[in-house]
């Protein structure tokens, strides 16, 4: 009894004094191992649309020959804007079309994020949570949408048409904060405006992306506060002696 | 000239298996892996082992080295250098040659499950530097041998990165 | 990249100038292995101490003809180079950064410190970097004790842990895969060499493992579920550094420290791959390849590593005699003994002896020379073979480019044969080939999965003839090749024309001789076959079924071609061998014989290497050695045969054949003088070839019936099959 | 003078094995080799049944045996022979 009630205490002194630098969790919440689901198994067949084909060909002729598997990366994302995310038959047909093995199709549709390998709803709502979106309130726009859909991060509605992620910076932190919707960057957010854009897209109405705050993608909002006077001619500001 | 003169005379340049690592001279002596972890014993055997020996002339100490008649008539040394272990890819311990009787029955000992042999010489395991000197050791003890296998020289391999990238189509299927 | 431009401005998009551009790259690559004249070797220093090599080697090379050996997890000389491991990291003077010795090529005038403080700086942190997501598994590790990670961490490793995440996310967990019986699998030790996925997609030509996820969910596996299935899947045990792959059969058995190391042969295919025999207590535990350039590089193909679990079932241990009430007896040494010389006194000559796949050549002429005694004319093997003057030679039943030799043979002919299943390390070379070589590959005979492409010409046997004649396609690839080479199968040398097909073969490829190159090959499957043929047997069990013997040994002869109602009644049967299989049930005399684990026996392997293999352990309970029963049996019937030891013996193998006692050398097979036209001309039955599939190469001889892991493997592989076709019609 | 191959026709019934072993490169079987390149065919087609192994090894001296019935052997050393020579003493072998 004397022994473990030490140890706690030690646990808990060492506890505190690693509380400053813990490392977090770098796992993703995806499975890296297929495991066949009704609705994504290498019996639902895939085929690519007719003028995707067509895509497939152009695609394809950009590889010189004996390097067409560099065509690999295109051929899967058309395959995932076609069926709106990647199930493995699909990886299976890229794989057929590039002659080569399935496996080496499976390390590369696993590698990259972005490859949605469960079904995703038809908007994928990608709300960025880095710093600089964080700072200016994310969060809250990550609740509007946990509300509003009733999913939490990760899951898709049952309608199969939205799904949330979080994801990390997208580039846009000038108009932070923002969330991308398949394509389109909707930045300058907030609560109320998120509350917009799915409302409309409830009613499948794609609202114009860009900044929500009248601003004009990322020039300033009001007067632009630097850079207003004349460029100053050659020589300005050049020591006397020269 | 006798046998071993002659072996001695053959093998002049013996071709110095073990490693040598010398310290490099900007680190200011640095520990050497090799002789830093030893124990002095080890270090003075290890020294034995590669230096050369003079036998003086040939003798054939088994009449009188009290190892039974059936041992020395009917068993025959094997002089082999003993094969990279296929589950480790470090090849040191490899690079020398050793003797190795016949292997004779053994059984698990009834009450404890050890290993139990009738065999005397079973776990008698000498390394030599060279093959002559393992012939002249055997020969000197009065065993039969017979030397199993000989010191190959390396396959010539080229290791190239760039031929994953290559144009031949047939290297490039692979991981790359 | 100047590269594709280049290319594209010859317009040489898949056109011939294409190969060139190929080819030209390639050779730029293999210079240095056959230089037209030897380029200048270059300067290099390692730890000060100078050293010439050729332009192209890598810094690791370089370091390992000084005998510094550099520390690596994921490079090995046979796969290709990944270098994503960084263990090999050295210092080079004068460069920022230390550099991966296995990749890096030297430079002229290169100073490597592979001792230096920022080279041990190094490999501290990525040990640590390895360790850290490692699992504290050695005491429960099958690897401990033969590991890389465990000897690389205490050479080269830092002597504390600055680990403390324990408590809160912990080392990273990978879940456990299924692929197979043979290899178990503990994901979460794996360090990510990518070795086992480079030898899957390089050597066994199945691409099924990779690498899914990246960063810290990076985890080695088939993605689907998946079996590995594959003759070569054993390998990856060797290959992998850690106890990721370890061998299930053998796990918790032993520890490398407890067995003691026997070298010796594989017999359960016509390779001679050279294996070590782990052994403990007089029981055969396991089988590891080792190392031999010639036969099988390093690799050994799955049933030679796992079958010898059927060594401990089956067995023979007692002489048994059948009793007049049909019952097979165990009785001494004596009875059995003195029942076989009667019955051999009463044969009055009508002897004959049958030689199986296992026999090794000690107890062949053992067998020969004590029927011979007794005026018996009749030793054949259970193989059957073309008959007459096709085993007098020995150039016309070996493979003449021998195994290494394959390796560089650049247009193959496969005659009805599978050497997937056959002779998987030849497949390996044939495959090697294939991939750095440009080898082009025709076969004549059933569609059969090769691991490789090639073109499969039909199974009509009058292909042969077109080809031989010149006027098929292919015969222009064969005579425009460097080193052509044509594999016959034993399936086909054993139809009724199959001496036809042999005759028009061996013709064709005396025109395609090279003064260093003999194009004509015959792959065989049994371990015993060259070697009876060296020795004198005659093929084929026909002669024996029509001489109606009086008295018939079956020296492990367990391929189930002799039955009981095919002899005449009164015809005694003795089987000497070591496995209760097809042979011992119809025999009438069982004198119980030593597995080749367990005994000093010579096989010749289907080049006409003469290997010998080496006893581990001791023949169980009271079997002995072949040769040493046919010696007693001899003294018994009272013409005891002239030789008391194993000495003796071999100096009567010297006379019978010398290349024989030459062990591990090839003597060259000159000759194949032209013989009489056989008699039946090239029949049009098709070409079949007896194992097909992964399923028909599991079980082949009576140590592999009687093994569990390999009763394991077929129902592995019948389970993948359900699976795949339940899944395809379910799609339908 | 050329040997008519038509002599070999008939052997004693009792020979039932011959061997001829030789070294491929040494000058010591240079006549061993000789005559199994012109000998061997035609000593085949006349005596079909009866085995005639021919096995070459580096470093061997040339010779030739013969196993008669109940497994009597002779081996007849054929080093420096020319074809006439060898040609005696298979019939002397053969009778």
């Amino acid at each position: 009894m004397l022994s473990n009630c030490a140890a706690k205490t030690l646990a808990a002194v060492r506890g505190s004094l690693r509380a400053i630098a813990t490392s977090s969790a770098q796992r993703s919440d995806n499975l890296f191992v297929h495991r066949d689901t009704p609705e994504d198994n290498p019996n639902i067949p895939f085929e690519f649309s007719a003028e995707n084909k067509k895509r497939v060909e152009a695609i394809l002729s950009i590889y010189p020959e004996g390097h067409k598997r560099g065509a690999m990366i295109p051929l899967l994302d058309l395959a995932q804007r076609q069926y709106g995310w990647l199930p493995i038959s699909a990886m299976h047909k890229v794989a057929e079309i590039l002659g080569l093995p399935n496996m080496r199709v499976y390390e590369v549709a696993t590698f990259y994020t972005m490859f949605m390998r469960k079904p995703t709803g038809k908007y994928h709502i990608q709300v960025c949570t880095t710093t600089p979106c964080w700072l200016r309130g994310s969060d809250e726009i990550l609740e509007t949408c946990k509300k509003q859909l009733g999913i939490g991060v990760g899951e898709t509605t049952k309608d199969k048409k939205f799904t949330i992620s979080e994801v990390e910076c997208l580039g846009a932190c000038v108009n932070a904060p923002m969330v991308s919707i398949n394509d389109d960057y909707y930045e300058d957010l907030t609560g109320k405006d998120m509350q917009e854009i799915l409302n409309d897209l409830k009613a499948d109405k794609i609202s114009p992306p860009g900044p929500r705050n009248g601003r004009f993608a990322s020039e300033p909002k009001g007067e632009p506060t630097s850079l207003i006077e004349e460029p100053k001619g050659p020589g300005f500001g050049l020591q006397a002696g020269l | 000239m006798s046998l071993i003169r002659q072996a001695l005379a053959r093998t002049a340049p013996t071709m110095q298996f073990t490693a040598r690592r010398w310290a490099s001279s900007q680190d200011g002596g640095p520990l050497d892996p090799s002789t830093a972890l030893a124990r002095p014993e080890e270090l003075e055997q290890r020294n034995k082992l590669s230096g050369k020996i003079t036998v003086p002339v040939e003798v054939n100490l088994g009449p009188i080295s009290g190892v039974p008649e059936e041992q020395l008539k009917e068993r025959r040394v094997r002089i082999h250098i003993p094969p990279k272990n296929a589950m480790q890819s470090g090849t040191d311990n490899i690079n020398t040659w050793q003797i190795e009787f016949d292997n004779r029955e053994r059984w698990e000992n009834p009450l404890m499950g050890w290993a139990s042999t009738g065999d005397p010489l079973s776990n008698l395991n000498v390394k030599f530097g060279s093959k002559e000197e393992a012939i002249t050791y055997c020969e000197r003890n009065g065993w039969r041998w017979f030397v199993d296998g000989d010191l190959k020289p390396k396959k010539e391999r080229v290791k190239n990165y760039g031929i994953n990238f290559s144009w031949n189509k047939r290297t490039r299927v692979s991981t790359k | 990249m100047i590269r594709a431009p280049l290319v594209k401005a010859l317009g040489a998009l898949g056109s011939p100038t294409h190969q060139i551009a190929s080819r030209a790259v390639r050779t730029s690559a293999v210079l240095a292995q056959t230089p037209a004249k030897a380029p200048e070797k270059i300067e290099v220093f390692v730890d000060d101490i100078p050293v010439m090599v050729l332009p192209g080697t890598t810094v690791l090379q370089a370091a390992a003809e000084v005998g510094v050996e550099i520390p690596r997890f994921c490079y090995h000389e046979r796969l290709a180079v990944a270098g994503n491991c960084r263990m090999c990291l050295v210092e080079v003077e004068k460069s920022p950064k230390p550099v991966a010795a296995c990749a890096m090529p030297v430079m002229k005038g290169w100073r490597i410190k592979t001792n230096s403080d920022l080279t041990r700086k190094a490999r501290e942190g990525v040990m640590e970097f390895l360790l850290m997501n490692h699992p504290l598994d050695c005491p429960i590790c099958d690897q401990g004790g033969e590991c890389d990670l465990q000897d690389q961490a205490m050479a080269f490793g830092s002597d504390r842990s600055r680990f403390t995440d324990i408590n809160y996310t912990g080392k990273r967990a990978v879940e456990d895969k299924d692929i197979g019986p043979l290899v178990k699998t503990v994901m979460t030790r794996c360090i990510h060499c990518t070795r086992c996925v480079r030898f899957a997609s390089e050597i066994a030509g199945v691409d099924d493992l990779g690498t899914t996820g990246r960063g810290n969910d990076m985890q080695i596996g088939t993605y689907v579920e998946k079996l590995f299935l594959t003759e070569l899947s054993g390998n990856v045990i060797d290959l992998c550094p850690v106890g990721a792959l370890t061998n299930k059969p053998y796990s918790f058995v032993a520890r490398p420290w407890e067995i003691r190391k026997v070298d010796s042969i594989d017999v359960l295919d016509a390779v001679g791959s050279n294996i070590v025999v782990s052994t403990r207590t007089n029981e055969v535990l396991r089988i590891l390849p080792r190392e031999n350039e010639d036969v099988n590089e390093e690799w050994l193909a799955d049933k030679s590593r796992f079958a010898c679990d059927g060594l401990k079932r089956q067995r023979l241990v007692a002489p048994m005699v059948r009793m007049p009430n049909g019952e097979l007896q165990a009785v001494e040494w004596e009875g059995a003994l003195i029942a076989v010389a009667k019955a051999l006194q009463k044969a009055k000559g009508q002897v004959a002896g049958i030689a199986g796949q296992l026999a090794d050549v000690e107890a062949m002429v053992a067998l020969k020379d004590l029927v011979n005694r007794l005026d018996g004319e009749l030793l054949v093997t259970e193989q059957d073979f073309i008959k007459g003057s096709g085993i007098e030679v020995r150039s016309s039943y070996l493979l003449n480019s021998t195994i290494a030799g394959l390796e560089q043979a650049d247009a193959v002919l496969l005659v009805g044969t599978n050497p997937r299943y056959e002779a998987p390390l030849v497949n390996t070379r044939l495959r090697k080939a294939y991939v750095h070589n440009e080898l082009q590959i025709a076969s004549i005979g059933p569609k059969i999965d090769l691991s490789y492409q090639h073109n499969n010409l039909g199974a009509d046997p009058n292909l042969v003839k077109d080809v031989c004649n010149g006027s098929h396609a292919f015969s222009k690839v064969l005579e425009g090749a460097k080193k052509p080479a044509i594999i016959i199968g034993v399936d086909v040398l054993e139809r009724p024309d199959g001496a036809a097909i042999h005759a028009t073969i061996s013709e064709y490829c005396k025109k395609l001789k090279k003064p260093d190159w003999n194009p004509f090959n015959v792959l065989h499957n049994s371990a015993s076959q060259v070697g009876a043929f060296d020795v004198g047997y005659q093929p084929g069990i026909q002669a024996v079924l029509q001489a109606q013997p009086k008295v018939l040994f079956l020296l492990n002869a367990d391929a189930g071609k002799v039955t009981r109602d095919q002899l005449p009644k009164d015809c005694f049967v003795v089987y000497i061998g070591s496995h209760g299989d097809n042979g011992a049930s119809i025999a009438d005399a069982v004198l119980p014989g030593a597995a080749y684990t367990e005994k000093q026996a010579i096989y010749v392997n289907t080049e006409g290497r003469p290997q010998q293999t080496l006893p581990g352990v001791s023949p169980p309970g009271m079997a002995r050695e072949d040769w040493k029963i046919l010696r007693a049996l001899s003294e018994v019937v009272g013409k005891p045969l002239a030789y008391d030891n194993l000495d003796e013996l071999r100096a009567r193998l010297e006379s019978l054949a010398p290349h024989l006692t030459r062990l591990g050398e090839l003597q060259p097979a000159s000759g194949g003088e032209s013989v009489a036209k056989p008699s039946i001309s090239i029949s049009s039955t098709p070409i079949d070839v007896k194992q097909k599939e992964l399923r028909d190469y599991f079980m082949t001889d009576a140590i592999s019936r009687a093994s569990p892991t390999m009763a394991k493997c077929i129902s592995a592989v019948n389970k993948q099959q359900r699976q795949d076709e339940a899944r395809r019609c379910a799609a339908v | 003078m050329r040997i008519s191959s038509a002599v070999f026709a008939q052997f004693t019934a009792k020979l039932k094995e011959l061997r001829i072993i030789l070294d491929p490169t040494c000058k010591a079987s240079k006549g061993a080799r000789k005559f199994v390149q012109q000998f061997y065919p035609s000593l085949k087609k006349n005596n079909p049944n009866l085995t005639i192994l021919v096995r070459e090894c580096a470093g061997v001296k040339p010779k030739l045996c013969a196993r008669f019935e109940k497994g009597k052997e002779v081996s007849i050393p054929i080093a420096n022979q020319t074809i006439p020579d060898i040609q005696k003493t298979l019939e002397a072998v053969g009778r």
